[in-house]
């Protein structure tokens, strides 16, 4: 789950991050107040979970309190990728003498938590990955022992030349950690940590990925989710527990598994298709989840022809049947449906289906290939 | 022969009285696993299904009943504290079924495995079975048939429906293993690679790998340099966009880094034959190992 | 460091530890109040660092308000063990079904902190660790990893059979730890822990130690001395920063380093003597800290000779013999003193008592013999 | 010859510029010690005494001096960090001269330590010296002369005395160890006992004990199992009162564990000679060696 800055902000803050005073507005006069109140000159940023904010004219520098209520009534309602911006985030503009990264991620490879720093920061940090990798420091912490002092203080020397900053930036780094294992992140980013005239160590934004599978444990954190923030549908999905994303393609695709759902995905596109979507519906799947995959993927105004694609290990195929025969009871479904289904119950699901006219099919390829030509046909 | 699991594995299943748990271990019992003992705390002194002895704790089922081997179906928030039982119990093969641990979890979980000496598989895994010795986990036994190829997968329904390719065309299974779709987990395709490499029972190898993270491109790397039988291999995913989760948590290309195109580069650089579709496998292995492997 | 049991329990109830409710006064009427609150069965306890309370008659069963006035009237102001009682603790008289020992002590052998838990409780355990060891379970904690679920639990089940109470002690078992890690606790012990005839599971005394090297960090745990509750020379000594521990001999000893001390006061006994105290003025010492040292092993009036034992290494002996020379210059010394340096600066040392008229011995065995000897005349 | 420390070592002080390790940095260096680095961090790049590089973490240090061994003077607060950091360097060799670390800091550090491989001398000890080649520490050097005697001792300032007595009696030592006083340490008497019994350059053995704890009891029992040398041992404390700690974190006699008759048992029972006085030391070691250690 990503948090918008100014609530990855809240975590840092709490933490005790040395940052500039700022506040989120939702509408243009809190905006105008809370630049006045931060003296005028400010920097208006829109809230959206979308990269390249700033390209889009979603981050904006206001002199003073009146551009700072212009720049708030532009941002606020734009969209950005097709996301409506609904907050700005509203901070002093900071003089600035040296902007760093500082990023703490859940590293695969080496199954730890690894910072990564740059005194090249402020600029995608991926791009100073590719081209200059050696222009980022790597750490991976042992977990069990947590990030230790001489950890910290090496990171912060890679950083700075001034002892106070070097500690400064130490101090933060111990902070950060606190924040990534407090709050089951898997990314926490610091993004400039910039160095003022004065010398003082500051972040300036933040970036916070909270693991999913933490916030059955977090539930306060579960209550920072924007669902404005995400596609309509995938928010819907979110709340039936169903693992979908939005495509742009026209063959919706109901499938059990993540891999075979994937697979299934690129065998449509093997023959010629595009898929609409992903959706795994999980191993254990009521009827009820395949009415609810069935009810968003025909919102869908794009979808021609619809995929089941079903292996039935702990999945019982005739509780996939009894989804598909219920759900075309509730609603009318008016794109194609190839369904194909094996495994366990599979004579009994065919039964379910012939029983309203339905068939199913038993091959992979077949059933992909049946759906793709449906969808040209229906195009 | 196999790898990991066989005729000797003595199982132990972690949450037996649970809903899943006790689903799967009638089905392992069913197929001719020797569950030898169950654990639920507070449930200690029962019997499941009238024969399988119940224990509070990992330790006194070890101590009781010699169990050589764990599987896990216990709910997430207890998921990592189930794997820590395990291995300080001192078993030495751990299997974690269980789906939705949060990764931190893992990352403290991974040094205590490791410095004890024993194997984790998963977690967010279907087990593993050598046909017709011993199903540990959820593959379902009746895809399965014993034989000579050894397959690895990241996925699990995915695996299924390669296996029962090469099941429905009379290619037998050495054991298949379903390593999980998580970002940590405790064996990778190398760990699988050697251990089928060191195998005399297998005679070629099934890896199917997906999107996200660089598993598949260092088992390329030992592909390579260290194993010498045919390796036949399938990336799910290609369609996949980018920064998104595609279901599994370790399903996620990050920039530009865990692509379908760059673990396909990777396994044709090490000479594995790629699989375009899952149906592929069997012309794939038909042709590296002629009439042989259908035995 | 050791807590009073109304410290302690104070900390264990911040932890969530289940306890009857209670509270510590100072004066029978304040005891008499709280009885009220609490129902008037209570038990009266006095709060001194004395093992044996019991015996010593320091701790009362009363049955009602007056009685609790009576015990707490008797109680408060008593000696026990030389010490005198300044506060007691009041609490509820429990029904008690079964009594247990929890303990959790930082143990040298394994370098980790170690769990004592034994069904055999209420007695010394020390009692039940020699004469029935299998009675204890032990069960060492990696702290890198902390107490892990299934360890609390396992000691849970080594205590009771019904799973509520092993589920009740296992958590008790985690916040005992949580204490112990979070306060540098080097023992934590919880003294019976006692199942109610209800079924509930309530730690009902405690005793926690602090590591003194911990005290640093943690300014709140040393606000909880009580300087009372120790020998005054004792409390002057530390006040002082001298490692000091007062004997019943009639021979002061002034050492520097812990081990020679030990063997500076051994080797008195073995010429015949009694050491007086033991003293260790530490490895740099100070002319100032000789003076403290001589000042606190005059105010003992058994005194009869005082040792100065000095190995001079990092100590200057030159320094400690400033130091004596300082201090029978600002109080009259009226015992003998007997001086042995050797080691850093020894000539200059012997210079500078020479000029006073004093001398000093090189050999440590020709030191305490003659000690010994004055000590003897003077007696 | 020698254990632990010889002209090979080449040593690193964290905390140089400090009052103490400055000090004592500058002893060592008298003495002979190759001392090659500093580290105390925010002062990188100065030279110690003109000519001793400084540097700001050891992994720097390390890595343009080739140190070989660390020894630590830094405040109790940041020891524990000091000994995770050079262990995390690589160092090989640690001794903490610091005395007050918090046991707890300690129980942590261990297993870094032992998973790491390496051996931490102390905490609070006064090191070691191999006479005549290397200082590590504070032992005063100028009472140590080269020989055949290997000491180890939980005290600093009793062994001075008991060295003292040696040297002044022409008994030279191979090398002596202060293991420290505190009751987590990092090296035991067993260690020692063991590298001196595999030192080809020890011929007899002075252990100095003192209250509490169990170490001298598993040393005598090791020396009757393991060690053909002779074995002279003190235990400090005889007259120390129950329940109260002798100025060392670790001198406490626990209930009634610990105590000086409890390990002078065992060293009896294990063979090894008792001194009774310091001074006894002297006669002990000749009447085993005759005239041979006289060297």
């Amino acid at each position: 789950m990503n948090l918008h800055e100014y609530q990855a902000r809240a975590l840092l803050k709490t933490a005790g991050i040395p940052m500039l005073d700022g506040d989120v507005a939702s509408t243009p006069t809190e905006a105008e107040a809370i630049a006045r109140r931060l003296g005028g000159k400010v920097v208006i940023k829109a809230q959206v979970h979308a990269g390249g904010r700033g390209k889009a004219g979603g981050v904006k520098l206001a002199r003073n309190t009146a551009e700072a209520l212009d720049h708030a009534t532009q941002i606020l309602g734009m969209q950005i990728k097709g996301l409506t911006v609904n907050k700005v985030l509203v901070v002093p503009a900071a003089d600035i003498a040296t902007e760093s990264y500082l990023g703490l991620v859940m590293d695969r490879e080496s199954q730890a938590p690894v910072f990564m720093v740059s005194s090249a920061g402020g600029v995608d940090i991926e791009e100073v990955a590719a081209k200059t990798p050696e222009k980022i420091v790597r750490l991976a912490v042992d977990p069990t022992y947590g990030l230790l002092p001489h950890q910290a203080l090496t990171l912060g020397f890679s950083l700075y030349r001034d002892f106070n900053q070097v500690k400064a930036a130490a101090r933060i780094m111990e902070q950060l950690y606190g924040v990534f294992t407090g709050n089951g992140c898997s990314l926490a980013e610091i993004n400039p940590l910039v160095t003022t005239p004065a010398g003082q160590v500051l972040a300036l934004d933040a970036k916070i990925v909270i693991d999913d599978n933490e916030l059955f444990w977090r539930p306060e954190l579960g209550l920072m989710r924007d669902d404005s923030a995400e596609e309509p549908s995938e928010a819907a999905a979110r709340r039936a527990n169903l693992s979908f994303i939005k495509l742009e393609g026209n063959v919706g695709c109901v499938v059990n598994g993540a891999g075979l759902a994937m697979a299934t995905m690129d065998l449509v596109k093997y023959y010629g298709g595009e898929p609409a979507n992903f959706l795994d519906i999980g191993g254990s799947s009521s009827p009820e989840k395949v009415i609810n995959a069935l009810k968003i993927i025909t919102t869908d105004p794009r979808v021609r022809a619809i995929l089941f694609n079903i292996f039935g290990g702990i999945t019982r195929t005739d509780d996939v049947a009894n989804g598909i025969v219920e759900a075309t009871r509730q609603f009318k479904v008016k794109v194609p449906i190839v369904i194909r289904l094996t495994g366990t119950n599979e004579s009994e699901a065919i039964r379910i289906l012939e029983k309203v006219g339905m068939t199913a099919l038993s091959d992979m390829d077949e059933a992909v290939q049946r759906v793709v030509q449906l969808a040209r046909k229906a195009a | 022969m196999s790898i990991f699991v066989d005729r000797n594995t003595r199982l132990l299943v972690q949450g037996i009285t649970g809903r899943e748990g006790a689903f799967h271990a009638r089905q392992m019992i069913e197929y001719g696993t020797a569950v030898v003992a169950g654990v639920t705390p507070g449930k200690g002194g029962q019997k499941f299904e009238g024969r399988v002895p119940v224990f509070n704790t990992v330790a006194d089922a070890v101590r009781h009943t010699g169990a050589n081997c764990a599987v896990i179906y216990v709910p997430p928030m207890a998921a990592a504290g189930a794997i820590f039982e395990a291995v300080d119990a001192g078993i030495p093969l751990v299997v974690c079924i269980t789906e939705g641990i949060p990764v931190m979890h893992m990352s403290r979980v991974m040094p205590f495995v490791r410095s004890h000496g024993a194997r984790l598989i998963g977690p967010n895994c279907p087990g593993l079975i050598t046909p017709g010795e011993s199903k540990v986990g959820i593959i379902p036994g009746n895809i399965c048939t014993p034989g000579r190829v050894g397959l690895v997968s990241r996925s699990g329904t995915l695996t299924y429906e390669v296996v029962n390719q090469l099941t429905r065309n009379g290619i037998g299974q050495s054991t298949c293993v379903g390593i999980g779709g998580d970002p940590i987990i405790g064996t990778d395709f190398i760990d699988c690679l050697r251990a089928f490499q060191e195998d005399p029972g297998t005679e070629a190898i099934v890896m199917i790998g997906e999107i996200g993270g660089t598993d598949e491109q260092r088992a390329a790397a030992f592909v390579k340099e260290r194993v010498t039988k045919p390796v036949v291999g399938f990336i799910a995913g290609q369609t996949a966009p980018k920064g998104r989760r595609m279901g599994h948590a370790g399903a996620i290309i990050s920039g530009s880094s865990g692509t379908a195109e760059e673990k396909l580069g990777a396994f044709e650089t090490a000479g594995v034959d790629i699989m375009r579709r899952p149906v592929d496998v069997v012309a794939l292995l038909e042709k590296r190992l002629g009439a042989l492997s259908k035995r």
